[in-house]
Formats: structure tokens, C-alpha cells, sequence
């Protein structure tokens, strides 16, 4: 297993490591410099050592926030997951017409930018005006989202399932796609109920995916700001508040650059490290796989 | 070049430091003498390069729980993380 | 354990499209061993999936003991299936692996396990029956499909569908053995799909070869080199495969290329595209100028014997010699064995 | 060659532009009409613009400002007329009022110029005068910018220069805009002899503008269900979306309206609108009771308490979700009686022809009044919010830029365009506009807008005085601590506990780091709420009886009184 290294070759990616520096580390330099740093403008800075941190930590919004996010994140995933697998193993798998259309159907939520979807649902809940909310109202539901925290909830996250349970069905689907149909001719012979055909074939083989599917959709919604913060400004109260409409809200709308910047790095810490430990299970898994 | 506006600090400054002195010495010791990847008690395969970032990321962690429970200084902790870099070297 | 017949069995994927299949009328032995031998495309796929009841045809009907089986789905046929490819649960210990067909029909827990290990034990599989699936080896994994299908007693008919495709050279030869083996253990009516003629000619008791959509010959592997029922089968099976030379046949005088030579009966006047088929190794080199006379045009020395590539004019002939041939000049002539000569017509065989 | 072309040019350039202008002025004076200047009063004006802008020539200048139909006017019109008189191109930038704060916080922060002047309201007249950043227009005037400066000025003429002010007395602000927070009613529902009868059966009292909070929430309970031409309408409209906007609705007068903070105009001394308390230096020493602050104290727990109560009761369900762009032009729709905190910025949407709050005859339905006051108010104290959105040049703006961008906006605060400009946005900002002949013709369409500014009391709204160190990031904390409040999530109490704290907690910050210098805050020791209670003015002690007799008044009799 021991590989040479000709250091030559790190010339070539030179250029590359020179635009992740400036992309990446520069500001996230500038970001450790303000975290422990107090600033009211003019460019001057004045030190107040691990303050931030210290305040952050033992903040209740921000565990609050944490929480929130926590939940919303879990949420979603059992959500979109399953229900991104379901629709996927239902969509035909024969390439032609029908796929073509459905592929094209669930890929249409993808394609609306966030701060468009968060209008449109924001509208689209509304009792007044809104079809859902209107819909939901004749029927005698009391549905207002804007006074009630579970209606935004369920709002904020019918709305997150909408938009991105296509991107389970499509990776999903490639997962599916990939399996030779001997499989299945197996499974048949095999007599096999289409719940262990699940179960031991699709499932298996679509590990992989699903694996980036998880990752993708956790970084994503541990993230999340424009829907929610559109729709319900983080509201009822702080009802909706995740970490990072709790961050913009310190970093833009109070220019409070030092707490904001302490913030960023533990949620990037936080990231960082269920990212990591993604990405760890992924490759140890591939590696067991012999792939 | 005008820096000020990233703020830099003395011991911010010191902290970039040790991490690119951590670098560069982990690039001159793998150089001098490569290492295999082998599997530790994480039961992974981990490269000197992995050891350095759970060393560093798990200090990150250890220093904000100090924080948390104890707040500033934060010397001791740092002996934490310093035992902790240590027992990643050898055991992961 | 099944006796099957195609009957009037005939394919189209869609209505008006050229037959996949051409329609055909076969029966097909119980407890045989058939190989499907054709070129890629020829068929043999689709024939083996209307077997193993994947597919549905589009004409006619097969019976498994008299049984029209045609619309029953796969699972009620009772067959069993090796893939080209391996397939098996991964995720599965190579136990739950064999187990599954059983656990799926809802069999006693007891008899499963007894039943696992006797098959683990016919397919060498014994020592790795807790390992997972997913790390083992194509070969182990393919032996794995096929412990799948023995499990089963009541199994009807074990098709393979070119099974050794991504297994080592060196471990074809192996598992083709133990396949054999087991098949005269167990005696089950085999079918196995592939395009190479060594496997099908090691593995069968009578190979089906395939051409085109149509089933050119059904035989023994002897019958086969010795008559084959078709230029096509001469030409594929044998290496090289069988001269086929273009002729005009009267009585029992061939002419070839004006040069007569004689056959063992004679034949009545025939129309149409007429050859004389005869195996590389039925020519003999001879310095007698009533033979036909030919050019070397080089020998090849491929081990236990040599190739000796010739010409009759611009007609090409391969002639096979034993390792101890030793070449002359005034070896001119090509002799050809009476009895081992065929005659073809518009490729197909001409019984005397 | 090259230099003959160049001459050529220049020759051409200058023929051209000396031909076109009298053309041009005389064409855009047209534009300019009705004017409180004579025509020629007008061109001698422009002329005087013309030649001072000599030097800057053919400079690009950015000035922002928030959306609203005077800024548009100013940038689709004025800005035009200024380049075309005096080759200063200006692009006039129209955002969010949020984003222009933050643009001038960017360059703030950074000592970047990011726009060579900005149109902010003069609710940071404290932050100004206090981070000494943006220029003092008193010192510019006789120093830097004279050559630049209109002789025909005339601040005396602007009605709201006493909140642009500094306690230095220097002018730090121009303003541009003004427009006040009222009272608003349906004065055809009001007068409607059934509406009235059932009232007075109901209340004991008649129905009528509100003077106090009772009469509101009593007129409010009316209204909200009772079915008018067939359509359901409701007593009260407000806003309630975590939105910053949520903050101004109460940082702008809510506060003082309640009777939080302390007497004194423009605002409350030492305690005001905030709750924010300040030395004799003008110092901030304490938002919480316990440093002499009122943020938390018993009236505005009440303001607090009574803002939530009227949104969830009275107001339509949506209106918890909206911003206060949203929510501004939903009584013009036709089913909200009265509004007790409406912002005159949305007077243009109210005065459209064919809308349902619109007479056929071009007369309103409506009409405006100042504001009721709560429990704890007493005379002498703010009565409502009047913002002047004003010019404000900074320090970092390099001097020459700045030179151009003040003389556009002398030009667009100009007599020469001011009465036009007042016509189009309603948003008055010199006495010679308000008293123009043309507005007495109009002020039966404005429904009370002009009277309003005619009379004397219009100086007892005011905004955010100087008692605020940091506008902006102050702000912040309000609408963030008021949603949590206003979804029931805490208590009206532990809302304002958790803001005055935060509010203090910047104080120190801003206190530890001295940025702000002598003027900067200097936190009182802790005392105690009882302590400062016992002190006169605010902080107030809890009143036992929070709803005190109603009164109201007769529309027409207030009218009377303004004059």
C-alpha cells in the first residue's frame, strides 16, 4: 500500500489551491479575526478575548435555535427520504415518454430559486388570498401560520419537502436505475415479496446515493434561510427562528460582526463535523463494499 | 497590501501560525518518511493527514465545551486538547 | 424435474416486428444437460427467459411435463436462474443467502437449515456460510446463484444464462467441472446459455445451436462436429471451423472448381447454393496428383497439432496435422475422407 | 490633430449646453408648477445651480433612498432635470428602508464610499451626532461646501430641522421628507346616524375620534364583526410579522403614546420613547428600571400587552403576518374603520380615485387625527411619530463627490421644485409649501393632511430623538424581542425584560470600547426599580385602573381646534 509521491505534480492543482485560499480561508481568517473582536465601525477593532464564544455558548437562542434546527433537520430527512425512495421506486423505469415527463416533473421544483419558492408558499398559505390556506379555512381548519407555530411548521416543512424531496427521487431513481434487471428476474424465482425486493435489493444498491442524498439534504437544511425567512420571517416569535436566520439577524441586521462571527464558526464547527462524520461513513462503507 | 480590514490580532495571528506550522510539518514528515494508511480504533483507515483533522476538529470542540462549562481561560483545555492530538497520533 | 417442449413457440417483442424467435417445435429431454450456442443477438436470451417464464411469447406454448406452462409467472414454473452476472443479496450472509427461495415459500426453519448446509456442502460453500455476501469473489458469489436454485428439490429446470462471463479464466474451467459434477449427481434438466462452443461442448449432453432466431441443430457434441446439420454449425463449432467449399455435385462426383473429387454415395441434382463441408481435421496432405491440388500457404504449430493453411486457387483450406507432421514439398495434394464429407445446400445439410 | 478635435469639442460641448439651457430651464420649469416662487424667481434659482455645478461636470453621482412615492418622483424626475441642467449625472438608487440603513452601515463600518449621500430618517440623528461619522451640515455650510451652498436655501423654511439637529446645535441632516403617524377613521362610518345610535347605546358615550386608549379598544370591539355594505369589517389594523419593521412601529412613538417615557418635545427628557434614560450630558445611562430606564417599566408593559391584544382581536387574521409595507395599504381596501398608528406615507394610495375609501366626488371617507394616548400619558408628552427622511453626507464620501451630491439635494429640497414635489408625495417639508395657495384648494381631498401641517400642533410629533446611540443596531433588538411577545411565546413583562437588558448590554459595549467619546453611554449602577419609581417621571409606577374612562371628540370640533 505504499504509494510514491512525486511532488511535482502539486503544481499543477497550484492554481487551485490559490482560489480555494482566497475563496475560502482568507475569509474564514477574517471571520476567527472578528469572533474575538468588538467593532462599531470606522475599521477599528477592539479585543475582547473568547467573549463572544462564551456569550453564544451559554445563550438560550442560541441553544433554542440549535434545537429548532435540530428538529427541522431530522424532520425533514425522515420525510423527504422515504418519501423521495417511494415516489422514485413508482416512477417508470423503462426510458421513454412517460419517464421523460415524470423526470421532468419532479426535477420543476429544483429549478425555482429559494426566494421564489418562499413567496410563493408564503402566498400560497395565506387564508385570504392563498389556495391552501383559503382551502383550508372553508374546510374549518384552523390553519394561520403567521399566529399559530405549528401551522408554520407544518408550512415551513410541507414546503421543504415540496421543494426538495425531487432531489431524493432523482438520485434515488439513478440508484434504481442502476440495477441490472437480473435482479429482479431473481427475486421473482426466488419468490421474493416486493417488500424484500426492497429491502435486499433496491435499498443495498441504492446506498450510495441515498448516503449523498442524506448528506446533501442535511448540509441544506442545517442551513436553511431564505424559505423560512420568507415565509415566516422566523416566526410566530421565534417559532421558526433556525441558526441561520438567528445569524443574519446578528450578522446584517444588527452589524454586530463579532458575536456574528463567533456564531458562524461554531455552526461552522457543528457542520463541519456531522459533514465529516458523512462523509467517513461513506467512503468506510465503499471501502467494505470493495468498490 | 492593506490588511486592516481583516482585523488581525496578535494571538489570531498565533493561532494561524501553529496550524500552518502543523502543516508544513506534516507535509516535511510525510515526505521524509511516508506512512501507510492503517486502521485504528475508529476502525478506519486514517492517513497522518486524517489524524491532524480530528485532532483539530475534536480541539474545537474541546476548547467550545471548556467554554461552556467552565469559560475563559482556556490553558487547561488546551492541555486537553494537546493530550487529546496526542492519543489521536497514536491510537486512530 | 421436467420434460420440456416448445411447441409452435415462436417471439416478437412488438406485433410486426422481424420474429426474435423464429417458430419452432421441440422437445426437450428431462434430466439433459442442453447448452444454447449461438453468436450474440441469435436468440438464445430470449428463448431462455420464455423458458424461465420472464418472458411471455408471443406465439405457441411450452410445457414442462405436458404442462402448458405459458402463462404461469417465473415462480410457479419452479425453475431456478444463474445470471450472467452474479446476483445476490449483499447485504445477506451467504446462509440467508441460500435460504432465502426457502424462507420466501415459507418452509419449516428446520428443514431450511438442514437443507442449506447439505447444499452448501455440494457447492463448496461450507466454510463461508456467516461471511457476508458482499465481499466474496464473482466465482464464489456465482456458485452462491446457483446454491440458490439446487436448494430447491422441486426444482423443474436450472437455466444458466452465460454464467462464467465474469469469472477468471483459470476458475472457468473448475466451476464448469463442478457444474458437471453436480449435474450427474443431481440430474437435473439443465439449459445453459452461451456464445463460446467449448463450454457449451464440455458442459452439455446435446447442444442447441442457434442462428438468426432459429434453432439450426439440436445434438450431441459428436454429432455436431461430426454432421453438422448446417454450414453455420461447421463453421462456429471447430477451431477452425469446418472448410466450406463451394462444389457441383453429380452422382457421387464433386466438382470442385473443375477438379472432381469422389464422395461416398451419390446425391441427386440439386439447385441452388451447393457446398462441401469437411472438417479441418478429415484432410490429409497427400503427394498424389489425382488429390486436390493446393498451395501452402503456411503452417501454424499450435501445440498438440498444426494448422496448415492452404488454397485451391483463390478457394481457402485448412487442413490439421498431428504434432509429428513433418512437411515436404512434393506434399501438393489434399486428400479429403470419404465418409467424413457433407454435402450442403443453401447451407442446409443434404442426406444422400 | 488629436488636440484640434478635442478644442472642436469642447467648443461644440459648450455651444451646445449654452443653447440648450435656456430651452431646457425654461422646459423644466413647466415641470416645476405651481411654485412658491415666481417664474423668475425659479430660473435666477436654477441659474444659481447651474453655474455652481460648473466644476462638476460630466461627475456621476449615486445617492439612495428608500421606495415611496417621493423618492420616486425624485429619482424618475428630478434626478433627470438635474442632469440635464447641469450635466451631473445622478443615479438615484431606490431600496428597502432596511437596506439603505444597511448600506450606511457598510459604510460605516468599512470607511468605504458606497453612495456619495443617502436619504435616512432622522431617527439617527443620535447616531450621527454621537459616531461623528456623517458631516455636520452647519460646519459645511461655512466651511468646505459654501461655494456650493444655495443662498436661496432658507432652513428656516423647513419644518424639520429641529430633529436633524444635534444637542450641539449643529444641523447634521437636510431633510427631505416628513411624514407624521395618525390617527386614522372611516369619517363615514364615524357619521353614519345608525352606527352612531347603536354606539351610544352600547357604550354609554358618543362615537367619535378617540382622545384616549379605552375609547379605542371600545370603538375597535364595535366595529370588528359588524357587517358595513355587505361586507364583514374589522376595528383595528396594525401589523405583527419578525420583520424589522415590526421594531419601527415601536420605537417610532408607541411608547410615548402609552405615556412611557418623560415630558419634553421633540422628545422626553431624560427618559424617552425607548425607554432609554440620559445624563445632563446627554450620556445614556440605562434602558432597564433598576438604571433609571422605562424599557421594561409598567406602561410599557401595557403598550406591549394592549399592541397584542388589539392584533389577535380586532385586526384581520393576516395581519399578524405582514410587514408594514403590507399592511399599510389594507384600509384603503375598503373594511377596516380606524387605525390608530398610520403612517401619512400611505396618504397617496388613500386619496386614488375609484378606490372604496373615496368619494365619487374625489372627497374621502376618511380622514386622519392625531393619534389616542394611553393610561400612563400626561400633556406635555410626544403624541406621535413624525419622521424626516433626510440628506446625509459622510465624512468617508470623498469632498468633491460630496460637493455634487449636496447640491442635488439643495436642489430637490429646492422652492423651485418643493410645491410640485409636495403635490406628488404629500410629504411636506418647508412651511412655504405647506401654506402654498394650491394645498388650500386641495385639502378638502387630503382628508385632514393639510390642516395637520398647518397647525400648531404638528410640532408634538416628532421621531427618534437623541437620546439613541446606535440607531441601527438598537433598532434591532426591538422587533426581535417584540415578535417573541407578539406570538405569545413570552410575556409582554419578559419580552421587555430580555430588550432593556439587551439594549444596555450595547450600551456597555459601545461604553468599554469608548467609540463614541464624551457623548457615548456611561451606565448608571444598578439601584433597583423601586428607587427610580420613587423618582419623579418615568420609569412610572403601575397604575391600579389601566383602562380609564373613555372620551372622544367630535371630528369637526378637533378640526376646529387645529385652526
Amino acid at each position: 500500500m505504499n504509494k510514491t509521491h512525486n511532488q511535482k505534480a502539486w503544481f499543477m492543482v497550484l492554481p487551485v489551491v490559490l482560489l480555494v485560499a482566497f475563496s475560502a480561508v482568507i475569509p474564514l481568517m477574517t471571520v476567527v479575526n472578528y469572533s474575538v473582536q468588538d467593532t462599531f465601525g470606522n475599521n477599528e477593532f477592539f479585543w475582547v478575548g473568547l467573549e463572544w464564544f462564551e456569550e453564544i455558548l451559554a445563550s438560550n437562542r442560541m441553544h433554542d435555535a440549535l434545537g429548532r434546527q435540530v428538529i427541522f433537520t431530522t424532520t425533514i430527512l425522515l420525510i423527504e427520504i422515504p418519501l423521495g425512495i417511494f415516489v422514485a421506486l413508482h416512477m417508470p423505469k423503462k426510458s421513454g415518454f412517460w419517464s421523460s415527463i415524470c423526470l421532468v416533473l419532479v426535477a420543476l421544483p429544483l429549478l425555482i430559486p429559494w426566494n421564489v419558492v418562499g413567496t410563493i408558499w408564503q402566498i400560497f398559505g395565506r387564508i385570504d388570498i392563498g389556495l391552501l390556506g383559503y382551502t383550508l379555512d372553508q374546510m374549518g381548519i384552523d390553519y394561520n401560520y403567521t399566529q399559530d407555530s405549528f401551522a408554520a411548521w407544518v408550512t415551513i416543512i410541507i414546503m421543504d419537502v415540496w421543494h426538495w424531496t425531487s432531489l431524493v427521487v432523482l438520485l434515488s431513481y439513478a440508484g434504481l436505475k442502476s440495477i441490472p434487471d437480473a435482479y429482479y428476474q431473481a427475486a421473482k424465482i426466488d419468490q421474493a415479496s416486493r417488500l424484500s425486493v426492497f429491502r435486499y435489493i433496491e435499498l443495498p444498491k441504492m446506498k450510495g446515493v441515498l448516503l449523498i442524498a442524506i448528506l446533501l439534504r442535511f448540509m441544506d437544511s442545517f442551513m436553511i434561510y431564505t424559505e423560512p425567512f420568507v415565509v415566516t420571517g422566523g416566526g410566530p416569535g421565534s417559532a421558526t427562528t433556525f441558526l441561520s436566520i438567528d445569524l443574519v439577524k446578528m450578522a446584517i441586521g444588527q452589524f454586530d460582526l463579532g458575536p456574528a462571527a463567533a456564531f458562524s464558526l461554531i455552526y461552522f464547527l457543528v457542520i463541519l463535523l456531522i459533514s465529516w462524520v458523512f462523509y467517513t461513513v461513506m467512503v468506510h462503507s465503499d471501502k467494505e463494499a470493495g468498490l | 497590501m492593506d490588511l486592516s480590514w481583516m482585523g488581525w490580532t496578535v494571538p489570531t495571528a498565533i493561532f494561524f501560525i501553529s496550524i500552518a506550522t502543523a502543516l508544513v510539518i506534516m507535509i516535511i514528515w510525510s515526505i521524509k518518511t511516508p506512512q501507510a494508511p492503517r486502521v485504528g480504533i475508529l476502525r478506519f483507515e486514517t492517513t497522518p493527514g486524517d489524524r491532524l483533522f480530528i485532532s483539530l476538529l475534536g480541539s474545537a470542540f474541546i476548547c467550545l465545551g471548556w467554554l461552556a462549562l467552565f469559560g475563559a481561560p482556556l490553558w487547561w483545555a488546551l492541555l486537553v486538547c494537546f493530550l487529546y492530538a496526542l492519543s489521536v497520533f497514536r491510537w486512530v | 424435474m421436467a420434460k420440456i417442449t416448445l411447441s409452435n413457440l415462436a417471439h416478437r417483442y412488438a406485433p410486426g416486428d422481424n420474429y426474435a424467435l423464429k417458430p419452432m417445435n421441440h422437445v426437450w429431454d428431462d434430466g439433459t444437460a442442453y447448452a444454447l450456442l449461438g453468436p450474440s443477438g441469435c436468440g438464445k436470451t430470449t428463448l431462455l427467459n420464455i423458458i424461465s417464464g420472464l418472458l411471455t411469447p408471443s406465439d405457441g406454448s411450452v410445457l414442462f411435463n405436458g404442462d402448458d406452462v405459458t402463462k404461469k409467472d417465473t415462480a410457479s414454473r419452479n425453475i431456478a436462474q444463474v445470471f450472467q452476472f452474479p446476483v445476490v443479496y449483499d447485504t445477506m450472509t451467504v446462509r440467508d443467502n441460500l435460504a432465502f427461495p426457502l424462507k420466501n415459500r415459507k418452509l419449516d426453519t428446520d428443514y431450511i437449515k438442514r437443507r442449506v448446509e447439505e447444499i452448501a456442502d455440494m457447492t463448496g460453500l461450507t466454510d463461508i456460510l456467516d461471511k457476508k455476501a458482499l465481499s466474496l469473489t464473482a466465482d464464489v458469489k456465482q456458485k452462491i446463484s446457483l446454491g440458490r436454485g439446487l436448494v430447491r428439490e422441486d426444482v423443474n429446470a436450472i437455466l444458466f444464462d452465460e454464467p462464467l462471463t465474469v469469472i477468471d479464466p483459470h476458475m472457468k474451467w473448475q466451476l464448469r467441472t463442478e457444474l458437471k459434477a453436480l449435474h450427474k449427481k443431481l440430474g437435473h434438466t439443465m439449459i445453459y446459455v452461451t456464445h463460446d462452443q467449448t463450454e457449451a461442448l464440455t458442459f452439455a449432453d446435446k447442444v442447441v445451436v442457434m442462428l438468426e432466431g432459429e434453432v439450426v441443430q439440436i445434438g450431441t457434441p459428436t454429432e455436431l462436429f461430426e454432421k453438422p446439420g448446417h454450414t453455420f454449425v461447421g463453421y462456429f463449432i471447430g477451431s477452425p471451423g469446418m472448410n466450406i467449399l463451394p462444389v457441383k455435385i453429380k452422382g457421387d462426383k464433386a466438382y470442385i472448381a473443375n477438379h472432381e473429387i469422389a464422395l461416398a454415395q451419390g446425391y441427386k441434382d440439386m439447385t441452388g447454393k451447393i457446398e462441401i463441408g469437411i472438417r479441418p481435421e478429415f484432410i490429409t496432405l497427400s503427394n498424389n496428383p489425382s488429390d486436390l491440388p493446393i498451395t501452402i500457404k503456411r503452417i501454424e504449430d499450435v501445440g498438440h497439432y498444426k494448422i496448415i493453411r492452404a488454397a485451391h486457387k483463390d478457394i481457402d483450406i485448412n487442413i490439421i496435422a498431428n504434432e509429428a507432421f513433418e512437411f515436404s514439398e512434393d506434399l501438393k495434394y489434399a486428400r479429403f475422407d470419404k465418409s467424413r464429407t457433407n454435402i450442403y445446400a443453401d447451407d442446409w445439410l443434404v442426406e444422400p | 490633430m488629436k488636440y484640434g478635435f478635442t478644442v472642436i469639442a469642447v467648443m461644440m460641448g459648450l455651444n451646445a449646453s449654452a443653447i440648450a439651457d435656456d430651452a431646457t430651464t425654461n422646459k423644466w420649469i413647466e415641470e416645476f408648477q405651481p411654485s412658491s416662487l415666481s417664474k423668475v424667481e425659479q430660473t435666477a434659482e436654477i441659474n444659481w445651480f447651474i453655474k455652481a455645478a460648473e466644476p462638476f461636470k460630466g461627475m456621476e453621482i449615486k445617492v439612495v433612498s428608500e421606495t415611496i412615492a417621493t423618492h420616486e418622483y425624485e429619482s424618475k424626475t428630478l434626478a433627470k432635470a438635474f442632469t440635464e441642467l447641469t450635466g451631473i449625472k445622478v443615479i438615484h438608487d431606490l431600496i428597502g428602508e432596511g437596506d439603505v440603513v444597511e448600506k450606511l452601515q457598510t459604510q460605516m463600518q468599512s470607511g468605504e464610499n458606497i453612495y456619495d449621500a443617502y436619504i435616512n430618517d432622522s431617527d439617527l440623528i443620535g447616531t450621527h451626532w454621537r459616531y461623528q461619522q456623517a458631516r455636520n451640515l452647519t460646519d459645511w455650510m461655512s466651511g468646505i461646501g459654501k461655494d456650493v451652498t444655495n443662498p436661496g436655501l432658507d432652513l428656516d423654511d423647513f419644518i424639520g430641522t429641529s430633529f436633524t439637529t444635534g444637542p450641539d446645535g449643529k444641523l447634521y441632516q437636510l431633510p427631505d421628507q416628513q411624514f407624521a403617524n395618525l390617527y386614522w377613521f372611516r369619517y363615514d362610518w364615524f357619521t353614519d346616524e345608525k352606527n352612531m345610535a347603536d354606539f351610544k347605546a352600547r357604550y354609554g358615550y358618543d362615537l367619535g375620534v378617540p382622545v384616549n386608549w379605552s375609547a379605542y379598544e371600545d370603538i375597535a370591539e364595535f366595529f370588528t364583526g359588524r357587517e358595513i355594505d355587505g361586507k364583514k369589517v374589522y376595528g383595528h389594523m396594525d401589523y405583527g410579522k419578525k420583520d424589522p419593521s415590526l421594531g419601527w412601529r415601536f420605537t417610532d412613538a408607541w411608547m410615548s403614546m402609552a405615556g412611557m417615557g418623560d415630558k419634553g418635545e421633540p422628545n422626553g427628557l431624560p427618559v424617552d420613547e425607548w425607554g432609554i434614560r440620559v445624563n445632563e450630558n446627554s450620556q445614556p445611562v440605562g434602558s432597564c428600571m433598576a438604571r433609571g430606564g422605562a424599557t421594561n417599566s409598567p406602561a410599557a408593559v401595557y403598550a406591549l400587552e394592549k399592541y397584542v391584544e388589539w392584533l389577535t382581536k380586532y385586526a384581520p387574521p393576516t395581519a399578524a403576518g405582514m410587514v408594514f409595507s403590507e399592511a399599510g395599504p389594507v384600509p384603503a381596501q375598503g373594511n377596516i374603520a380606524q387605525q390608530i398608528f398610520w403612517y401619512t406615507t400611505f396618504t397617496p394610495d388613500m386619496v386614488k380615485e375609484n378606490t372604496p375609501v373615496v368619494n365619487d366626488d374625489g372627497t374621502p371617507k376618511w380622514r386622519m387625527a392625531p393619534s389616542p394616548h394611553g393610561a400612563y400619558w400626561s400633556e406635555g408628552t410626544k403624541i406621535g411619530y413624525q419622521d424626516a427622511g433626510s440628506w446625509t453626507l459622510m465624512k468617508s464620501t470623498p469632498d468633491n463627490r460630496a460637493k455634487a451630491a449636496w447640491l442635488y439635494a439643495q436642489f430637490v429640497t429646492s422652492k423651485t421644485v418643493d410645491v410640485k414635489k409636495s403635490h406628488v408625495g404629500l410629504t411636506f417639508i418647508r412651511e412655504s409649501s405647506v401654506q402654498h395657495a394650491s394645498f388650500t384648494e386641495r385639502a378638502p381631498k387630503l382628508g385632514g393632511l393639510v390642516e395637520f401641517y398647518r397647525s400648531p400642533a404638528r410640532v408634538r410629533w416628532s421621531p427618534t430623538g437623541t437620546n439613541i446611540p446606535d440607531y441601527p443596531r438598537l433598532a434591532q433588538l426591538w422587533w426581535q424581542n417584540i415578535g417573541d411577545a407578539s406570538s405569545g411565546e413570552k410575556s409582554a413583562q419578559e419580552a421587555l425584560d430580555a430588550l432593556c437588558y439587551a439594549q444596555e448590554r450595547l450600551m456597555r459595549r459601545l461604553e468599554r470600547t469608548g467609540v463614541q467619546g464624551e457623548f457615548g453611554p456611561k451606565l448608571n449602577d444598578e439601584q433597583g426599580a423601586d428607587y427610580w419609581i420613587a423618582q419623579p417621571g418615568a420609569p412610572k409606577a403601575k397604575i391600579a385602573n389601566e383602562k380609564p374612562t373613555p372620551i372622544t371628540i367630535s371630528y369637526d370640533e378637533l378640526i376646529k381646534s387645529w385652526q
